[in-house]
């Protein structure tokens, strides 16, 4: 039953400047100490049905905290409806679609996105199409675009304790553009490949947030069992071991989906063994016991062998229904004994009875929640049985994926009510045209003749994404070589000393202060160090004695108190001076002194 | 329906036509938004029954041993999405309470649908309509809740409030600021706190709304103390100078001493006289302004500033009132604090014309016991009745008070 | 004088007499009120002169070298004990000041005293008298406070923070709400901090009061975002939905980064249309009231509910001053949050008739910008120049306030 | 010069109920953890003029921090205006100016009198003159009431600090009448008796709140030298005693006053002297100077031997000062060497320089405050030099007095503008002329006949002020005898067990249920013991089985198995069974059942 793979992708990508529909700005976001607590209901859609993966969220019961940020307001606690869309981010989104080669819809109007994972205080995400049926040209011929969307995005989690969600809403409401692509996607080279045709468009924009995660992807994947779709996958490499995964994944799976049929899954039901464990070597069940919690033991009917065997991983499948709803995991009779677990095992298997082919397994988790897994577990097992794949999938680093929650219906859409539709006149389609990103060579060509720097520079600036950064940083010193500078040599520098994201929002200031002062390279380059490394703060840095230049009466004077120390020359002034000092100064001017002396 | 658009072939469900555009629910779940004229190819596959696509499946509510009238009359908290202009339209739907309202349990609902009203279209008219329904049902129940708008929520409970002068369970308004088709909706907490208080001792209208942002607290409001004060913050009703009269929080109800306790007998004076003004003074009112929306009132409400004062500019269009026969009543537009009018010499003045100073009262609550007192009391006692303390719409002691 | 009341000789001075009761302040110093009929062996023994019993001594005040412009209109801040009626009312007199503000030492005061007005008896002539007065002073000096009554403060400075176009120097309104003769009067640190934001670097139009009911912050709100929200307490004034401009506390002021720096140029533009109605919307309130009320005005400000809603009876009153080229404006009685008519049928309904939605703008506030927009802007402009952010009139971000 | 003895009383009772201007009651005072800080201008008076009372508070500087109670609101805060006066409090004070011969005014009118103490929240208090003229018979004959004042209480003083005196506002605005008779008391013994009768009068009355400081003292004296005001007198032997010391002071001062003539106080300032204390062995100045303060000292011109001498003591005349700007006191030559301090001497000596005939004095203070204290003692010198004594003093629990404040004048009163004068009608008058307190011979053949107890208790009742107890006792058990057997034996009793006073807001709930429940006496006692001394809250109590009377079958069971084990007789029955159990039980009743059982 299985067919050619087909693979499409998402790419979300975080617009810098403003919300989507407030005020507040997408970069800062300190924390405010407040905090608010939320509960999310399930909720029909516009069809009057329940979405699966609401349903499904619901069954695990949690509550959300928010933290407030300075750039969080009442729209982002859902206390104030929408305000106007963000012209910006309309028109960028607009621009991106013309130049992937969309049509552009003649009215903007506004989804709710049902979401009730609480990464949105409101529940749903808000979204709506801009461009559809686009493509993009690669080496396996073009791949479609079907939509783009210009959407908010979610909260940012900060973890998940005893059932409560603990998210900041700094993220929240940063306009996302979402590319979806075709599955015109043929295998993973060719994945990588239209990723990076379409990343490189956003990166020659400039348009992207300047931060860690503001490109993201999502695979959709599908080898004739109905889509999977594996989200938040970071970098390219990622999208190549994902695909690979999953590939293996449901090849497995369909090889052991007939040996399933006529199981009796009903047999599963966990019995509380804790009273077995009360002197277990297990560490972590010690532990977990000590916490209060208890352990369940259930027989899996047929399951022996292919719970962790060869690239047989039904363990993993069922592992990863139990952490969901809070459990650290499973073990199972494939791995069994093993983590400190063997004297328990006779009584276990005496109470649990498995017969022939049968595995069983242990958890530990709590009365209230042990039920919920078991009616997990079945449901899950009987959808592999019948090669019912369709979920969402989440990827680790190491491109291997897990399930995350049930497939998303389109029932979790309906109209966003509080904002009027926005019709797509001439002149904006017009001002959107007007800042289509430029391919590669016409900005490299741009960059060198605006800014005087090598073809070599311009290129690496541009796929580095520094394009913008490169205007501002040159506006600010006044000195477009210095910034080229400062952008590939002095920041990297600093990033890799301090193993720090250099952050623009404390950079500018400096930089404007440089510009002011119209520091020169060694002086400022002095100043990042103080200010990254040391951690110097912005006031005290500009009043201290170590950026100020050693220069003129002072150079010379140090160099004659050298000279009568011992004779200087002009090969060992350099490192002499440098002996003596911390302060900043021009080796040539010091050089042209010694001469000077000399003479 | 399949068809064409720029190009592209496409495939959805017709939703609505309005203003010449089509609203198409794509398969993927989006509406798109085109012009009749943008389209092509149509291909009409299916119709699917209006009642396919907005019906609910409707299980019957469960039955608790607390008995708990439920009365809807429209507003946010059964408001649903209207796909024909997009916007939020009240509609009333109990059954969404199934599967929201963790303790319907407990609850045996005797339901009372009326037609809905939108909140800001409520009239006096409505509220004897929403007193006789409460009356009718009190006595079969614990208690009463009361879906209303949130707009004109303070209005119609403090209405009720007067027109009851004994009751003999509590009648809990409820509203909520995000219609309940929404996962975030304030609505089901709302319930759920209304319910519990609706099935308390209590013999008094309240309002019941979040006490803060979060989902932890619902905040039992003296209907007469009530006044929203956000038009959009979950928490935007405040028991206005004081604290409110009840909490939930936690599944369990704390109820202040200060509540008054149901009574033996439902007594409702359902009559109104509403020909009452209510005026905002400020320094551009003129005495013709002044003159115009008094004409013909039985009595005036005056939202003065401070202490309660108006511009001297006033005081003949005030004695004119007087000397026909009707009232001036002074309430302060500042909201918080009592008028005292004893202060200074203009508030001596306005006394000395028989302006009547009604404590720290809230405005809109002087208006509507105004329009209670003259069509129920003696003539001769309308001052007297007014200075007297009803329902509690006047405090007799104020606090101290960080969040006013 | 010497006399006998009731069997019983006494002394005292006699400061009064009032419906027929002389007031006589007994050597104890008590004031005893005695009706003229029930005295007898009246012996004046000495004629005490006026000035004597009221008069101060007037020491010249000292000159520091922050020059602030001190103009009064009247108010609390500037009112002494009437004893002729027993009420406070208002007479300038700064030497009061002399003793009692701590920091005066470091300015030099360039007086003004206007004649004094009671506030609530202040009209949009009387913001023209004290625009000119401020335009009149400001060139020569750092900064002005204005001493004016609490009651109608916020639309005296907010009617003066349009006019303004651009200012040189703080103008910065100082009022009291326990006047000045009571040891526990709110003046004295108020003017201590007025005069502190009035020599800064400001150039905007402020009111300063306290900021909470402890003697130790003052706090300066923006005018066009200010209300009086409770009737007596020290912190009445409010910065609705926002945090205070700038503070006061231990001798130092801080001022918000938002607030607007003091420009180049002094750029009055005093004109008012004063035709403008503010419609308060409730459950009674009739197309026929509502006609009343708008009646001849170029514009109307309706504080409607929730989001910004009235009832459907309007939508022809409404239609009508359309028709004739007025205009209707919304605003929110909640005070608090913003109207946003896109959420509801009704809401939208209104804004299709033409209504102008006012984000947060406060009513009062909403009212008199619409008076100078009227009389300063082309016809054209005003839907937009009334949704500009002319003053900072309106809040770009609202935050969760805890104390709204 | 000296004079006869002229000697007035000013007695102040508190009533209690609801507070004077606003509905906060006078009973129950729990924190409410919030506090408000203030302070206070002098303003000028009616007639322009400061009063000496407030300058002389002002140049002290200090802030008011008021701790806000359960029973007050905004009024006593000043946060609002105050309501309408409260008519019960009108009432009794017309009643009890009625009972004490004096004339009622024609209308009430309220003044303020300036107090900037920071006693009053305010600054001033709000008095009326209700009535005047009156008088009372004592065995010297009658002496007037020249007025009888219903006034605003003050707020209570929690403590001092550095410059912060800390209230409570639970005090404040609770009615005061304040009786003030004219100097018409001849000597000490007169002073008792007189207040003896119009205590009387009050207690009588039962409307006086029942709290500690419900009724105190002021006392008017002069001898010639102008008024002094003893204030805040608590008890009637106090009031003896201040009188003898008053008399004894200004009789010495007097004696001393022509010996100052043309002393040169100037002489007097204040040197900073700390380091020669560095190693002192004082402690007190060691403590000192370890929290920053300094030592000060200055010669006493010509007051060597009066400072500390037999009946002279002008060095506490001069302590009394330093006292109220907040140091310790003083430490004078007449008294040193002392207290630790004696190697300093000579060198001190040395710098000041006292001549023949003066002394020298050392203080601890700040320089701040040095500079104040100088200038007041200077300006009391000279003032004692002329005999020109009045000032508020305020008395000691040993009788002696302190120098509180100046006198104030009649400068500090004005009228309160905020309340209308409110006219006494006819029917007021003769609702007043109803609660005329009784005499004492009627109230107690009234509480005989009422509630059939003896004359000697209904005698003792009367005295100690709980005929209105009784009464309400006696509402709540249903039960006079018991009621009084609760007054005169139990709560004696209890509060000698346990050393408190029994509040009554404590006590009626107790007794509310006790008259639901129908407890006899000795239930009853022992529910007072268990509440009272045991502090078992009242909810614990009443489920509680000790106060379960053991009675009926019971009973009987008891007395069978006790029988058993040893034949019971009518003697040891009661301490027998009183051995077995806790229980209450009738006595009566066991001997009952032993004589069946024995039958």
């Amino acid at each position: 039953m299985s067919s050619k793979v087909m693979v499409g992708l998402e790419i979300h990508i975080q617009l810098g400047g403003r919300k989507l529909f407030c005020n507040c700005k997408t970069e800062s976001s300190n924390e405010t100490g407040k905090t608010v607590e939320r509960r999310l209901i399930a909720t029909t859609g516009e069809s009057g049905k329940y979405d699966p993966a609401a349903v499904y969220e619901k069954s695990r019961e949690r509550s959300f905290k928010y933290s407030l940020t300075d750039n969080s307001c009442l729209l982002e606690l859902d206390e104030e409806p929408p305000h106007n869309i963000n012209p910006e981010a309309l028109r960028k989104a607009l621009a991106m679609s013309m130049a992937l080669n969309c049509k552009v819809v003649d009215r903007v109007s506004y989804m709710r996105k049902i979401v009730i994972d609480g990464s949105n205080t409101s529940g749903f995400q808000r979204t709506s199409i801009v461009g559809f049926n686009g493509y993009v040209e690669t080496s396996n011929g073009p791949v479609g675009i079907s939509t783009i969307c210009l959407e908010e995005d979610s909260c940012r989690k900060i973890e998940e304790k005893n059932g409560v969600v603990h998210y900041s809403l700094d993220r929240l409401g940063v306009p996302l553009l979402e590319i979806a692509t075709e599955p015109d996607i043929i295998d993973e080279d060719h994945a990588v490949e239209t990723a990076e045709i379409i990343g490189k468009k956003l990166i020659l924009s400039g348009w992207a947030r300047k931060a860690p995660d503001a490109i993201r992807q999502d695979v959709n994947f599908s080898m004739g069992f109905g889509r999977v779709e594996i989200k938040g996958v970071p970098k390219l490499s990622t999208i190549r071991s994902a695909i690979s995964y999953e590939k293996e994944r449901q090849t497995w799976l369909a090889e052991l989906a007939p040996k399933f049929k006529g199981t009796d899954w009903e047999r599963i039901k966990f019995q509380d063994v804790t009273e077995m464990f009360r002197q277990t070597k297990s560490k972590v069940i010690a532990r977990n016991l000590k916490a209060g919690m208890s352990v369940y033991g259930t027989v899996l009917p047929g399951l022996a062998g292919f719970l962790k065997n060869g690239s047989y991983k039904m363990g993993k499948e069922l592992a990863d229904v139990a952490k969901l709803f809070g459990s650290g995991g499973i073990m199972h009779s494939d791995e069994l004994p093993g983590y400190g677990v063997e004297d328990e095992l006779p009584k276990l298997q005496e109470l649990l009875k498995p017969g022939e082919g049968d595995g069983y397994t242990i958890i530990v988790s709590t009365p209230r929640i042990i039920g919920l897994i078991e009616d997990s577990m079945k449901s899950r097992l009987k959808k592999l049985e019948r090669m019912d794949l369709p979920e969402t999938r989440v990827v680790s680093d190491d491109g291997s994926t897990h399930l995350l929650r049930p497939l998303p219906g389109g029932e979790r859409m309906y109209p966003e009510t509080d904002i009027q539709s926005i019709p797509l006149d001439a002149i904006l389609l017009e001002n959107a045209a007007r800042i289509i990103p430029k391919s590669e060579e016409q900005l490299i060509s741009e960059l060198i003749s605006s800014y005087g720097i090598s073809k070599q520079d311009a290129s690496v600036i541009i796929s580095s994404g520094k394009a913008q950064s490169l205007k501002e940083y040159t506006g600010l010193l006044q000195n477009s070589k210095l910034a080229t500078r400062i952008i590939l040599q002095a920041l990297p520098e600093m990033e890799k000393k301090t193993g720090e994201t250099i952050s623009e929002t404390e950079l500018l200031p400096l930089l404007e202060e440089a510009g002011k002062r119209k520091w020169d390279r060694q002086i400022l380059e002095r100043a990042l160090d103080l200010y990254f490394v040391d951690k110097l703060p912005l006031a005290n840095l500009l009043s201290s004695e170590m950026i100020k230049p050693l220069e003129g009466d002072e150079l010379k004077s140090m160099i004659e108190n050298l000279d009568s120390e011992e004779p200087v020359d002009p090969k060992n002034i350099v490192p002499r001076i440098r002996a003596k000092t911390n302060r900043p100064f021009n080796p040539a001017d010091a050089i042209k002194l010694v001469r000077e002396i000399s003479q | 329906m399949e068809f064409t658009y720029k190009d592209t072939k496409m495939k959805g469900v017709l939703v609505s036509i309005s203003e010449g555009n089509l609203n198409i629910k794509l398969v993927n779940g989006y509406n798109l938004l085109v012009p009749g004229s943008s389209i092509s190819d149509i291909n009409i596959i299916e119709k699917i029954q209006q009642n396919q696509i907005t019906g609910e499946t409707s299980k019957p509510l469960e039955k608790g041993t607390r008995k708990v009238a439920f009365i809807g009359t429209g507003g946010t908290i059964a408001s649903r999405v209207d796909y024909i202009t997009g916007a939020v339209k009240p509609v009333l739907n109990p059954g969404f309470l199934r599967e929201s309202v963790s303790n319907l349990s407990k609850y045996t609902l005797d339901i009372n649908l009326l037609e809905a009203v939108l909140s800001e279209n409520i009239t006096p008219d409505d509220w004897v309509v929403f007193a006789r329904a409460v009356k009718e049902k009190l006595s079969a129940n614990d208690g009463a809740v009361i879906l209303h708008g949130t707009d004109t929520m303070s209005y119609t409970a403090s209405a009720l409030s007067f027109m009851f002068q004994s009751l003999t369970g509590p009648v809990v308004f409820i509203g909520s600021q995000r219609s309940s088709d929404r996962p975030s909706s304030d609505a089901f907490l709302n319930l759920e706190g209304g319910l519990e208080f609706a099935s308390s001792d209590l013999g008094e209208v309240c309002i019941a709304m979040h006490e803060n942002s979060s989902d932890d607290r619902v905040a039992l409001h003296r209907a007469v103390r009530s006044r929203k004060m956000h038009s959009s913050r979950r928490d935007a009703f405040h028991s206005m100078g004081t604290k409110p009269l009840g909490i939930y929080e936690n599944n369990k109800v704390t109820i202040s001493p200060e509540a008054k306790l149901r009574g033996e007998e439902l007594i409702l004076n359902e009559k109104l006289e509403t020909s009452v003004a209510l005026v905002y003074f400020h320094p551009g009112l003129t005495a013709e302004d002044f003159t115009a929306m008094t004409e013909g009132k039985r009595a005036t409400v005056i939202m003065g500033t401070g202490l309660g004062h108006t511009g001297t500019r006033l005081y003949p269009v005030v004695k004119d009132i007087m000397d026909r026969g009707d009232h001036v009543l002074m309430t302060t537009q500042c909201l918080y604090g009592s008028v005292n009018m004893n202060v200074y010499s203009t508030g001596r003045e306005l006394l000395r014309l028989g302006v009547i100073p009604l404590s720290n009262m809230l405005p809109e609550v002087a208006m509507i016991k105004a329009m209670h007192v003259l069509a129920n009391y003696p003539e001769e006692d309308f001052r007297n009745t007014m200075l007297s303390n009803l329902r509690g719409e006047m405090l007799e002691r104020e606090f101290l008070q960080e969040d006013y």
